[in-house]
């Protein structure tokens, strides 16, 4: 089989991590395809579910993009899917989904670099944790 | 110090005639790149103009320090507020002989001594190792040091005080 | 039938902060803008600052309107700025402009870019190939660019474009470039058009090391930087590489940094005898962000003359600098930097702490330089043929407003009213696009009508089929290398996709047809349409899909390039065709679930509720009045007028606040429109935007009155600081500076004999207990007493006893004319603060001179304490009525400080003047003005719609536990005590989500975003084989 | 402020004194009506809302059951209040589920008068009709339990009661306390000032602090931490894994039922049962075809995971939800063992005080810095 390519459901807040997306698109830096980009108004409207589900269906990691704290359109939108982040991450850190597959990162619209930077560290990460545990269960949405 | 019996009112108008020294708001430009202040006593320019606008009489009449002062006018070039404080510290040279006669400034007796002001034969290796001509000072010319002995003493501030100055 | 009354549209000459603020409150207000900018992209300094003042952070988004929210763009500023009523026309200059105010007749100069922007696919071949390279000017220098180029490294659209100075026409990218975008014989055009009014906001030159020849003793080494250029170093698309701040001439990181203020200004020898204001707290960001990103080592070293933190929360910032981040400050201006031959700047500066000389070695000088206005004024001047007042400004009719005098119809905001920091351009944007607005509605021109295309039934619930759309852009076919056939058999194979169509140049007319007729064939009842910049087509598509039958919630546009080109460095057609067609998977699926949405329009009661009879008060009634809309204004006194309007003859900057107060009084209570209640307090205030109802308390006979009205505006002012020291209190010889001047002007206080008068400054302000902030004006109040006694009686001797004077901005000349008047200014340090002893009835005050570090001490005939501003002391009262919050000083805490300085969190509710913060009378006027602006674009009396995309309640699903409520941070959901279920406030709820994500069954969900569309997005991302079983 | 009356009883009359106790209240108007563990037939004892004095005869509070977790019913009561005054009789983790369900808005106790009492534990329902046809008391059980015997012929008390380190109740008005009274003698604790009220105005006579309570408290409570630092330790070596954990839940079959029975899973519809989760056959098909195979009904991993991550930090350990799971999953030590992980990580314990903010009730700037690893 070819050499195991992480997939990363990636939610990008609509002001800055995915102006930033847009940027590193435009200012041609190339970075790993295994980010599946869903744009979403806030990083704040990331539901714990959501990231359950991608890990239920088959994502090796899920990333979220939001604001640097004090950026945020909606004040403080990225605050709260901190708190949100720390909660799930509690939980799913007991059943083999640690923090090394669920990122939370602050990258700001002029940050294309920095976006890149996350994209490549997290694939490598993944590539060397190997397939989501869901893989070796057969199944999915179960 | 209280300023109701030390300070004269106004004193700055007769000894500074190059406009107002009040624009000064004391910003420590003129000190800071002063030659004159790294001496002993340093040659603070921005206290001479706080003395003045203070109108600390005394304090400023036995000052010794704008006799310091090498001219180099950076102060001036660089005052912000304008203020002239090359031109403010000649005046003060002035104002202070003008009010004490027994005001004889050493650096005259170097000066009539040497016959120069700043010692500039010490840069002739460095001249010559660029290849410029030998200046032709005043320690090169004796008759020359004699005419300018003779000058100044025909100055009222020498030849009153001869006995200082070898006779 | 009337005649056609044509649109009002307004000219705004300059895209900077202000320029950007003035353009959306006319869009909002429902006028044509046309928004014009010298720079290849817009932005100004703006674009420059990635960190901005007091939150060190970006926010420049939170500029856009709320309410009307899906009429303007909804994305990052950087992406450019769109607004329906808005035409951007960046590189454009202003040739002329002739006639007046009504009707102006502009001819615009349109610099040629020799890129078109609209065929250049922006992969930046050309860039590659091309053999020119210059200095960056983005960048000051600090990084180089080829002559073909992005003006702004990190917006997008990249609009590229040639530099045709640095161009040689070698006819490299000529050959490159796949689109044929390039036409280096390009030339300017020039464009007249009809406005009715102008807005200058194009900002003012600043100070730089090459053309001022007092620079000259300090930029010796390209390790001294000016300020704007620190911020390129600190900012990732400059030259920061994340770790150390690094050193431009060696890229050695810079370990010790030092800034020099007053660079350029403050300086009578350069006949800039004013000072910049924003500079001190520039240079104490970019202190406590390089110790932020350049490690714990950095030593940050400010040497100055007056730290100016005259704003609200500066001081604060000043203290949290100094105390927690360890930013050293010196009251010393260097005369110069020496160079080193390692590399190193050397100094040399007095420290009047210790009274010594030091030379220290600094890896890096910033100049924290500041503004030259001159030559932008005259500029102007002679363009518009407009008179200058005697400082060589543009003459305005009132000190600092922002009407040019003697033009109607020609307005100014901006740095070019004085060099102002981001709230007050944001303030001064406001204020005149309520002028120019007023000037519209007095000229009798029309808002923009929209065509409206009746909205077809949404067919939510029948099962999803979805058309998708492609465009094949004529010009930029050939670069993107999608390769459409590939493209249609991969979407044809998704299941509940109808028809998949392929477009030519659907943004112009005949594509649109194309769309039209292909859409009528099918049974289709969603449309994706892949088209390039979404955000600019978004709302002309929606109107084509509307023409086919389909409704506007059922349409979306993806942006068919950018999706393909994310991340691929050199992709073959077909890896770019596959990776867009999965990404699209996403947005088909997403579609399938959308639901229906509704848009209905605001109920808008049109009257306002205005608090604080004061002259701001007064102004911003009259101001609403003047257009129509009933006020009810309400003073908590018996008398109109406020503390300033009832006691200050003239104020040092030329303004007599009795009089304007009196004239003020009279119009108001004369204003049909204006119902005034006295002796008035608000008791409580519930609802939002358009429907509040406030309870009215009358003191006197304790009857209530309630009240409908559609917005609010506070402005209850301040109090008179008071104090305790110094002996205050306990000799009628020591008086407040507000007591000085009152009997100056009523006489019962006689100066002829008086031999010595101390001022003290700061008494009781800027201190740890008491206040803890500057009150901005007590400087501006004790200079004016003093030249005032002066002038009353020259033999007296007047000293200053201060510790900051925050004469910052053009009121630096009357710190000059005091000076010059005799006037002694001493400092004091906070910790070794003057003493006051009674001697034979007179107060003897002893302090040490900071120059001659010699104890000193005068008995004085009159002892006048500046004791600044307390907030009003119903501000507490006021804030839990209206559900407010107040700052840690006592003021009321606004939305944003920076970008919504006038606003609260809830909408509707509008600030000026003191209850915000101290300030000058000019400053609560121009903030007056502003907030009137604010509540006219809802109480104009134009339908306003709501948004489509709003949060809403399945009711039937609420367990009514209010976590939405507490979560929301625009206070955009209530708890209806009387219904006992959640009510929505259509006006204020932008949509976040956050709610929706604290509501762990769905109850709150946000139209457009739903759980089920997301999670549809999820599976589609994650599915490895097509969704058809083939292959 | 702990004031005690003592309610001394002969042999096999504790529930007539405390029918005496209630039948006090009821007559003095301190209450409107008092909801109470009271026999409804020979087998069961079910909580009863009792408004009239005479009627309090069969009140059996110690009865070593609890059929339905009595925060619910405080909820139904109060969410949207009778304006009456109740006195509850409810049992520590029902107490502490009211506590959390309060600050949701789910219970007002504004007229509540909260009446705690010891809990040595509890049996499943079904047990319970075993112990009572064994001729089994509410006196023989507290006198077993409180010598720690608490196991019947073929039943013990609940797992979720033998590793309960809160056997005393706190947060309540009063406390009916069986621990440390001795035989023959039941305390009633006031701890509140509404307590010692209703404890005067009931005419008791108020005596000392029975003797060694504090100690025998102590020594429970520590031998059940004891025990519950062990069935963690147990359960999460077994259950470290999504493997492990689909294992573990391999035999729910999505009724919800322990949704129903959670005291503190507030929501009216669970989002699980509204039509976000009604897929269509076209997305059953697309997820079979991901690995071939789909076990149906599907979503069982995805709603604990989520129920896990809703309700966790108000878990307050009845296990309740492991007594209603049909297939015998016991859910309990999985609720528990990550409801002590998300608890700690915001420093919160469910049920500890009325006043402490809920977590995902607040933010701050400068919190959780680790959860990004990111400095400016």
């Amino acid at each position: 089989m070819s050499e195991f390519e992480p997939k990363i459901v990636a939610f990008f807040c609509n002001w800055c991590t995915f102006t930033a997306a847009d940027l590193a698109g435009t200012s041609r830096l190339s970075y790993p395809p295994n980010l599946k980009i869903i744009r979403v108004m806030c990083s704040g409207m990331v539901d714990p579910k959501y990231v359950i589900k991608a890990f239920l269906n088959g994502a090796d990691g899920v990333l979220i993009g939001g604001c640097w704290p004090g950026d945020c359109h909606y004040i403080n939108g990225n605050l709260k899917a901190r708190r949100r982040v720390a909660l799930l991450t509690e939980v799913l850190k007991q059943y083999g989904i640690g923090e090394e597959r669920f990122w939370l990162r602050w990258i700001a619209a002029s940050e294309g670099t920095m976006l890149r930077e996350v994209a490549v560290q997290m694939t490598a990460k993944l590539k060397e944790l190997g397939p989501s545990p869901l893989k070796n269960m057969g199944q999915m949405a179960i | 110090m209280d300023l109701q019996e030390v300070s004269v009112k106004d004193l700055w108008q007769d000894v500074y005639s190059a406009g107002n020294l009040h624009y000064c708001f004391n910003c420590s430009t003129c000190i800071s790149g002063c030659p004159a202040s790294h001496g002993d006593p340093p040659l603070l320019v921005r206290n001479l103009a706080r003395k003045l606008i203070l109108g600390l009489e005394e304090e400023l009449l036995d000052d010794d320090t704008p006799w310091a002062c090498v001219s180099c006018s950076r102060c001036e070039e660089m005052c912000p507020m304008n203020v002239m404080p090359f031109e403010m510290i000649l005046f003060i040279r002035q104002w202070q002989c003008r009010n004490d006669e027994t005001r004889v400034p050493t650096a005259i007796v170097e000066i009539y001594k040497r016959g120069y002001t700043q010692a500039v034969g010490v840069n002739t290796e460095l001249r010559e190792s660029l290849g410029l001509p030998r200046l032709n000072t005043i320690t090169n010319n004796p008759e020359q040091l004699e005419l300018f002995r003779a000058m100044l003493m025909k100055t009222r501030i020498v030849s009153e005080n001869d006995y200082m100055f070898g006779g | 039938m009337a005649e056609e009354k044509p649109t009002g549209t307004v000219l705004v000459v300059g895209a900077g902060i202000s320029g950007i603020k003035a353009a959306i409150e006319l869009a909002e207000s429902g006028y044509k803008v046309i928004l014009t900018d010298e720079s290849p992209q817009m932005g100004g300094i703006l674009a420059k600052l990635d960190y901005q003042f007091p939150t060190d952070h970006c926010g420049m988004c939170r500029m856009l309107p709320l309410v009307g929210r899906e009429y303007a763009s909804q994305y990052c500023m950087r992406k450019s700025l769109f607004h329906e009523n808005i035409e951007i026309l960046p590189f454009t200059g202003i040739d002329s402009v002739q006639g007046n105010g009504g009707n102006y007749r502009v001819d615009l100069r349109k610099r040629a870019r020799f890129i078109d922007p609209a065929i250049c696919n922006e992969l930046g071949k050309c860039i590659d190939v091309c053999p020119v390279e210059v200095e960056d000017e983005f960048n000051h220098g600090l990084t180089r660019r080829k002559a073909v180029y992005q003006a702004v490294p990190h917006n997008n659209p990249r609009m590229l474009l040639i530099d045709k100075q640095a161009c040689t026409r070698c006819g490299e990218c000529l050959k490159v470039c796949p689109t044929g975008a390039i036409n280096l014989d390009a030339q300017d055009e020039v464009e007249t058009r009809e406005v009715h009014a102008v807005i200058l906001a194009s900002g003012v030159q600043l100070y730089n090391t090459r053309d001022f020849e007092d620079a000259r003793s300090y930029a010796v080494s390209p390790d001294v930087v000016t300020s704007l250029a620190f911020e390129r170093v600190l900012s990732s698309s400059g030259t920061y590489q994340g770790g150390a701040i690094r050193r431009p001439s060696d890229a050695r990181p810079a370990k010790k940094i030092a800034w020099i203020q007053c660079m350029g200004s403050r300086n009578r020898r350069q006949h800039r005898d004013y000072c910049s204001s924003i500079c001190c707290m520039f240079a104490l960001k970019e202190a406590v962000l390089a110790k932020q990103k350049g490690g714990p080592e950095v030593e940050a070293t400010i040497f100055y003359m007056d730290m100016r933190t005259f704003g609200k929360g500066f001081q604060q910032y000043r203290d949290k600098a100094v105390e927690e981040h360890g930013v050293k400050l010196i009251r010393c201006r260097v005369q110069g930097v020496m160079l080193k031959p390692d590399g190193s700047l050397m100094m040399r500066y007095h420290d009047p702490e210790t009274n010594e000389f030091f030379e220290k070695d600094f890896d890096l000088v910033v100049l924290s330089t500041g503004q030259i206005p001159f030559e932008a004024h005259r500029r102007w001047a002679d363009l518009l043929k407009a008179p200058l007042d005697e400082r060589g400004l543009l003459a305005t009719e009132q000190p600092g407003m922002v009407r040019v005098a003697g033009k109607p119809g020609l307005f100014l905001c901006g740095s070019l009213t004085g060099l102002t920091d981001i709230s007050e351009a944001i303030i001064s944007g406001i204020a005149a696009a309520g002028e120019a607005a007023k000037f519209l509605t007095a000229l009798g021109v029309d808002t923009v009508k929209k065509e409206d295309i009746p909205e077809p039934a949404s067919k939510a619930r029948e099962l999803p089929l979805v058309a998708v759309a492609l465009c094949r852009c004529g010009e930029k076919t050939g670069a993107a290398g999608l390769d459409y056939e590939l493209f249609r058999a991969e979407l044809t194979r998704y299941p509940s996709v109808g028809a998949v169509q392929v477009i030519d140049s659907i943004c112009k007319a005949d594509g649109e047809a194309a769309l039209l007729d292909s859409l009528a064939k099918t049974a289709c009842n969603r449309l994706l349409i892949g088209a390039c910049q979404p955000f600019i087509y978004r709302r002309k598509l929606k109107d084509v899909a509307r023409k086919a039958g389909f409704n506007s919630a059922m349409v979306e546009i993806f942006d068919l390039f950018g999706v393909a080109r994310r991340g691929m460095a050199e992709p073959s057609a077909a890896d770019w065709t596959l990776r867009a067609a999965g990404e699209i998977k996403a947005d088909i699926h997403s579609l399938k679930y959308k639901p229906a949405l509704q848009v209905n329009t605001l109920p808008i009661n049109q009257t306002a509720l205005v608090i604080g009879g004061g002259i701001g008060g007064m102004t911003a009634a009259l101001s609403l009045a003047d257009r129509g809309v009933p006020v009810h204004l309400v003073e908590k006194e018996g008398h109109l007028g406020g503390y300033l309007g009832t006691r200050v003859e003239h104020t040092i900057d030329g303004l007599a606040p009795v009089a304007l107060a009196a004239d003020l009084r009279q119009k108001v209570l004369a204003h049909k429109h204006i119902t005034v209640h006295l002796n008035c307090e608000v008791e409580k205030s519930l609802g939002t935007l358009g429907r509040f109802e406030s309870q009215l308390r009358f003191k006197n006979n304790g009857e209530n009155k309630y009240l409908h009205h559609g917005a609010m505006i506070i402005a209850t002012g301040g109090r008179e600081g008071a104090t305790t020291e110094y002996g205050y209190g306990t000799s009628e010889k020591v008086l407040t500076q507000a007591e000085l001047k009152r009997g100056l002007t009523d006489g019962n206080v006689d100066v002829s004999e008086v031999e010595n008068v101390v001022m003290i400054q700061c008494a009781g302000s800027r201190q740890k207990e008491g206040r803890r902030y500057c009150s901005r004006i007590c400087c501006l109040g004790a200079i004016g007493n003093a030249l005032e006694i002066k002038e009353k009686n020259p033999d007296a001797r007047v000293f200053i006893l201060y510790r900051d004077v925050m004469t910052y901005g053009f009121y630096e000349q009357y710190y000059t004319k005091a000076r010059a008047a005799g006037i002694i200014f001493v400092n004091y340090s906070p910790d070794a603060k003057p003493r006051v002893e009674m001697a034979e009835g007179r107060p003897v005050v002893k302090f040490t001179d900071p120059v001659l570090k010699e104890e000193m001490e005068l008995p004085a005939d009159l002892l006048v304490l500046s004791t600044g501003v307390d907030p009003g002391e119903s501000n507490q009262g006021l804030a839990d009525a209206l559900n407010l919050s107040l700052t840690e000083d006592g003021f009321l805490a606004e939305a944003d400080s920076k970008w919504r300085p006038i606003e609260f969190q809830k909408v509707g509710i509008y600030l000026a003047g003191t209850a915000h913060s101290p300030m000058p009378l000019k400053n609560v006027l121009l903030q007056a003005e502003a907030a009137a602006q604010k509540a006219y674009t809802y109480l104009s009396g134009r339908e306003l719609p709501t948004a489509a995309v709003t949060s809403m309640v399945k009711d039937a699903l609420c367990a009514r536990c209010r976590r939405c409520v507490n979560i929301c941070p625009y206070g955009a959901r209530s708890y209806n005590e009387a219904d006992k279920c959640i009510d929505i406030d259509a006006a204020a709820c932008q949509a976040c989500g956050l709610c929706a994500v604290e509501c762990q069954n769905n109850a709150a969900e946000v139209r457009g975003w739903g759980d089920k569309q997301l999670m549809a997005a999820i599976d589609a991302k994650l599915m490895d084989r097509p969704l058809a079983s083939a292959g | 402020m702990a004031e005690y009356a003592k309610l001394s009883f002969q042999k096999g009359g504790l529930n007539k004194e405390l029918a005496a106790f209630f039948r006090g209240l009821l007559e003095n108007g301190a209450v409107d009506g008092v909801l109470v563990p009271m026999a409804q037939n020979h087998k069961w004892v079910r909580l009863t809302l009792v408004t009239s004095a005479s009627h309090t005869a069969g009140v059996d509070p110690f009865a070593p059951v609890a059929a339905v977790s009595g925060a619910k019913i405080a909820s139904s009561l109060t969410s949207r209040p009778s304006g009456r005054t109740i006195a509850m009789v409810l049992r520590p983790c029902e107490i502490r589920a009211v506590v959390e369900l309060a600050k949701l808005k789910q219970v007002n106790l504004d007229d509540v008068l909260l009446i705690g009492m010891d809990c040595l534990g509890r049996y499943e329902n079904t047990d319970f009709v075993k112990f009572q046809e064994q001729g089994g008391t509410s006196e023989a059980f507290l006198e077993n339990a409180l010598a720690g015997k608490t196991s019947g012929p073929d039943f013990d008390i609940v797992g979720a009661c033998k590793i309960c380190e809160f056997p005393t109740a706190a947060n309540a008005d009063l406390s009916l306390c069986a621990i440390g009274g001795g035989n023959g003698a039941v305390f009633i604790e006031a701890l509140t000032e509404k307590g010692g009220q209703t404890l005067e105005k009931s005419g008791m006579k108020p005596s000392e602090a029975p003797a060694g309570r504090n100690e025998a408290v102590k020594k429970l409570a520590a031998a059940r931490l004891e025990a519950r630092d062990k069935k963690f330790a147990e359960f999460r070596a077994e259950v470290n894994s999504f493997e492990a954990l689909a294992d573990k839940l391999a035999g729910c079959v999505n009724c919800y039922n322990c949704r129903v029975a959670c005291p503190v899973c507030y929501c009216k519809e669970c989002v699980f049962i509204t039509d976000t989760f009604r897929h269509t056959g076209e997305q059953f098909m697309m997820w079979a075809e991901q690995s071939g195979m789909l076990k149906m009904p599907t979503d069982t991993m995805f709603y604990h995971l989520t129920r896990l991550t809703h309700m966790s930090l108000f878990c307050v350990g009845c296990g309740q939800c492991t007594s209603a799971c049909p297939n015998g999953l016991d859910l309990m030590p999985l609720f528990r063992t990550c409801a002590e992980k998300t608890q700690a990580r915001f420093d919160y314990q469910a049920g500890r005080s009325l006043e402490e903010e809920q977590p995902m009730a607040g933010f701050a700037t400068d919190e959780l810095i680790e959860v990004t690893g990111q400095v400016k």
